[in-house]
């Protein structure tokens, strides 16, 4: 369970958003919208505790996360608009390496079939640097399916995503709420999955 | 533990994949110290003097510019990120950051020292004394350089930067590490600036990944 | 010739360390090279020939 | 007239390169053989002992033909290089890429045994010598060819990226020569002068040439062995490779 | 015309906003000169022997330093491209991009070596002679740097790679330029080596921008 | 009138299209279709002369473009994934400066009106690096609306845009398509704007 209470994010002069309350419970989903530059980046990286909040806290299973710290980390997943995957590395090796920085070891039968899944059959040992914006997004995306996270933070995941892609994923993230997990996406487009609560910044 | 080593090994398989980038600091380490006899002039006894200075300066840029790489294309491509979210404590990770950043950098220039050394027409004692002065010296160089890199990383112009703020601090290394071979070569004994030099080590190995964590959380910030 | 006696051939008149170090180095690397080459070369053909037995099992 | 000109880019292409450059690369081992067993006879039993630098100075057998090869190989690198990027014919960058690494090597040869050479005769490895530090700056222009290729990916960008260093590099071996032996001259730093080297008996000078002569048809074998393992990787996916003999064996 | 000088134009105004970058060249070049007497001893006729070399060798370094930045932040966003697509020759636009980078990186350069001059004790003469033999000098170093940078655009590890393509092309006026100050003060005059500097320069400003704007576009293939 | 014949593309070892064909004649648009991976960008690229086609040939108005070399260049605007704009300099500045190299100028009066249009209002002397996503790809496609070309070649232009950017930009396309225009875009979602051919790749 997540919950955050009066948060509020100030970026230069401009506040983007003030007083923001928001909860998530197991097998719940947060679509959170706005224009552009309306602070949903901000407002992820906060979540994410990747920048700290003008005011307000965010809580999970109740305690703040800046006390959990690291139990909180290994609950959660952000994965964001960059790509963080190794131009030099192969997909194989950016996932193996991925989960090994987190601590898990994965096996090689393993990370194949999560990049089989993700469409890159026939790409796991080309560097990623040759891959084509989508396949690089997939790359990142494949974590989803290798990571153990209760907590998935996706800001505008279905980027750069083809229409197979995009269908994958979602069906991704439905298994995800169904297995009790929670999720907060950003979007541009409708989405294509059922029961979110939207938050309008 | 696990994750320090996955991280040296991811490290080091990023370096053999650009194998040009390691060779070519290697070279650098080369071209420069050939460089001062060029600007200076051929005089062999000249040029033993100057020999230790020149060829720590030359290390010292050498592990300098390599110090670019270090957090950068993590930053650049968010797994920076990725290691402040994972559950292994960041000192760690840097930890494991650093050492792989010696082995590609600081190991290369020790073994290769002794060939400068020689064109620049050092005695075998001397050699020896500036081998032993540099493996302590790279890990040092190593280790303050990550300071700096974590400090001016995402700081625009930070490549050179860098070199502003770090180059003060390796100055204890250069004076003491090519103290070391001077006193040698001048007959004096170059045990008091060695063992200097491993205080100076030791204090880093110490305090320097902790005030490198403090400064990526800062700049990630 | 030379040389009275093998020995004295060897030792080069005192420069053998030299004499012996350039042309042992020379040789060893006028010897190495075309190997790492013919290796390269094989490595290359056995990747091709792999390849055209696995087109060959494909479709047959 | 034209009829030449066509035969002569059927053989630019890789694809009827490769079997010649097989059928070729046996001879010049044959050669190298030849000139490298007459050449090592001559250097050691057949020129007498120097009257100054005694039997150290049988160096000069293999230091002297490394030295010019090195040489030697950069012009017809660059050669190569620069048909490339103006006829824009596949084979030329390839054969760039196939001796550079010979060059390299020759360079390191002369650097190497001029070092073992001036350690008796000088009393130092190494000295800041105008030829040895042009020899040197040579030395760094092949690695510097050699990484940059190294370092694209794109083959084709690689030759073209290749063929502009090795070209700027052309124009400048010339000045860096000049430059390094005017700065040389003007300190008057070292002591022994390359130039002053003693007159050499003839039979010194034929075996330095049997031995030249030897690296030279070694260097062609070398290299074209290895422009057969360039165009292999490179060609790897046409189909007249899938057809070679050696492939379906 | 119009698009080389705004070209210009707009390079200075990016570094008027990473001023940092600038300045930090600018220490870089006294930094590496004031390491020398740190690592060499402070005898000052050992130190005046030394000094054109070793400003020689600083500003060479500097000026290297300066090439990453020289056409990688317009590849890395895109820019580079839109500028061979642009209807103005890309020859124009890259002798613009050069004399930019000479006017933020030599050009200050040569107002400050005077000052590490005096640290080494160089009397007025010699001084007027290293600030035009700097001021030939620079803007060489940024031709011949440009085909570097330009050649290891995109390249993995093209950072330190420029370093190793370049330097050894350096040669010629670390030679002139070192040379021309040392044989002033030893009482040659210091005419030759300048007038062979000179020439240097005109041959790069001939062919440099054309072989630099061949390697871009082969680097953006 | 763009013109392709027989394009064939090769990256590494596979063949990612042959023989195509395409025409865009003026007021026409083509909508270039493919999964992740399929080539579009590659096509894009060959188009806008980036990089050369294994095969085949462009014409613009019947000549090759490797011949017109400048002339295509100042009918033709491309815009890829690439942001291609200065992070340090602000929209206005970055726009004022993209037009200087063009070799044409821009007031300051009609660049800020182009920002305006793209919903730009407040941030014109803002660094680029303190806009989000959207707003970053707004002021590169604040170009189209102050370079004067005939040709557009777009790679996902509608990446990252909220809703109301995308209506603007189609409205801005679809008035250069009825002046005459022809454009080239990509896009993995329906794409609001009629009658355009669909090539797929
Ligand atoms: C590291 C040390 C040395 C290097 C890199 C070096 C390099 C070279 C080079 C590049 C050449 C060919 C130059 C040309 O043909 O114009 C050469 C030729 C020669 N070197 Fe050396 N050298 C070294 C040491 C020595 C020493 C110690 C000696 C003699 C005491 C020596 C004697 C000669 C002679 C006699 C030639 C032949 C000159 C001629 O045929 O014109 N070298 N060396
Ligand atoms: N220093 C600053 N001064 C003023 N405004 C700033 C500053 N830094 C950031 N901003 C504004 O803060 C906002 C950041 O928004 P954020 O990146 O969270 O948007 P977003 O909702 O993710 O948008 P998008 O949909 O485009 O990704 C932008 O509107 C930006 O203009
Ligand atoms: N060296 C290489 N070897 C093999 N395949 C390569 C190589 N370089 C690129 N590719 C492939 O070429 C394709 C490039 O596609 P391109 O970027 O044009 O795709 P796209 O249609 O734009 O896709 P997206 O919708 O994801 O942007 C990718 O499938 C990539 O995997
Ligand atoms: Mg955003
Ligand atoms: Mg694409």
């Amino acid at each position: 369970m997540l919950t955050a209470t009066g948060l509020s994010c100030v970026r230069g002069e401009r506040r983007l958003f003030a007083g923001l309350d928001l909860a998530v419970g197991p097998g719940e989903w947060l679509h959170v919208q706005g224009e552009n530059g309306a602070g949903k980046t901000s407002l992820l990286r906060i979540l994410a505790t990747l920048s700290p909040p003008a005011e307000g806290e965010v809580r999970w299973q109740g305690e703040p996360v800046t006390v959990l710290a690291e139990d909180y980390r290994r609950a959660m997943l952000f994965l964001g608009h960059h790509g963080a995957v190794k131009e030099e590395l192969t997909p194989l090796e950016n996932l193996t390496l991925a989960a090994q920085l987190d601590g898990t070891t994965l096996d090689e039968a393993n990370a194949l079939s999560a990049l089989m899944r993700f469409g890159l059959r026939g790409r796991e040992d080309l560097a990623v640097r040759f891959l084509s914006a989508g396949q690089k997004r997939r790359v990142l995306l494949a974590r989803l399916a290798v990571r153990k996270a209760t907590l998935w933070i996706l800001d505008e995941p279905f980027t750069a995503l083809d229409v197979k892609a995009v269908d994958m994923l979602s069906g991704l993230i439905e298994s995800h709420l169904a297995a009790g997990g929670m999720a907060i996406l950003t979007s541009h487009q409708s989405m294509p999955l059922p029961n979110g609560r939207i938050l309008s910044l | 533990m696990n994750a320090v080593l996955a991280i040296i090994r991811r490290d080091l398989l990023l370096a053999m994949r650009r194998k040009s980038e390691v060779l070519t600091a290697l070279f650098f380490f080369i071209i420069v110290a050939s460089l001062f006899p060029l600007g200076i002039g051929p005089e062999s006894a000249l040029l033993r003097t100057i020999a230790p200075g020149v060829i720590w300066v030359s290390a010292l840029l050498a592990t300098m510019l390599g110090l670019a790489r270090l957090f950068a294309p993590d930053h650049a491509d968010g797994t920076l990120e990725q290691m402040v979210l994972s559950p292994t404590p960041l000192g760690l990770l840097v930890t494991g950051k650093i050492a792989a950043h010696w082995i590609t950098t600081g190991l290369p220039l020790v073994l290769l020292a002794p060939v400068l050394g020689i064109q620049f027409d050092l005695d075998v004692g001397a050699l020896g004394v500036l081998v032993v002065a540099l493996l302590l010296g790279t890990p040092l160089l190593s280790l303050i350089g990550a300071i700096g890199a974590a400090l001016t990383l995402g700081v625009r112009g930070g490549g050179v930067l860098v070199s502003l703020l770090v180059l003060p601090l390796y100055v204890p290394a250069l004076i003491f590490g090519a103290g070391a071979v001077e006193s040698h070569i001048s007959g004096l004994g170059a045990g008091g600036h060695l063992s200097l030099l491993a205080a100076l080590l030791a204090l880093a190995v110490f305090f320097a990944p902790w005030a490198t964590t403090a400064a990526l959380r800062i700049s990630l910030e | 010739m030379n040389w009275g006696s093998p020995a004295e051939f060897f030792a080069m008149g005192g420069y053998a360390l030299y004499v012996w170090g350039s042309f042992g180095v020379c040789a060893v690397l006028m010897i190495l090279e075309p190997i790492l080459v013919r290796k390269r070369q094989s490595s290359i053909l056995r990747i091709l020939r792999r390849e055209r037995q696995a087109e060959i099992l494909e479709n047959p | 007239m034209s009829n030449r000109l066509i035969s002569w880019f059927k053989y630019a292409s890789p694809q009827s390169f490769y079997p010649l450059a097989g059928r070729m690369i046996p001879w010049f081992w044959a050669l190298t053989a030849v000139f490298g067993v007459i050449g090592l006879w001559v250097s050691f039993f057949v020129a007498p002992t120097d009257f100054q630098q005694g039997e150290g100075y049988r160096i000069i057998f293999i230091h002297v033909p490394a030295a010019w090869m090195s040489m030697f190989l950069y012009v017809v690198m660059a050669t190569w290089a620069g048909l490339g990027l103006a006829l824009n014919t596949r084979l030329s960058g390839m054969m760039a890429q196939a001796i550079a690494p010979t060059g390299a090597l020759m360079a390191f040869l002369s650097l190497w045994t001029g070092a073992l050479w001036g350690k008796p005769m000088w009393g130092a490895w190494w000295v800041w010598d105008a030829r040895l530090t042009s020899a040197l700056i040579l030395f760094f222009l092949y690695i510097g060819f050699i990484a940059l290729q190294a370092a694209i990916d794109d083959a084709r960008r690689a030759d073209k990226a290749g063929a502009i260093l090795a070209l700027v590099g052309v124009v400048n071996v010339p000045i860096i020569y000049f430059s390094v032996k005017w700065w040389n001259t003007l300190h008057q730093g070292s002591t022994i002068n390359l130039a002053k080297a003693p007159s050499m008996a003839t039979t010194m000078l034929w075996g330095m040439l049997l031995m030249a002569l030897a690296f030279w048809m070694y260097s062609i074998a070398v290299a074209l062995t290895r422009v057969r393992a360039i165009i292999l990787e490179r060609e790897a996916h046409t189909e007249w490779v899938k057809d070679l003999n050696e492939v379906k064996a």
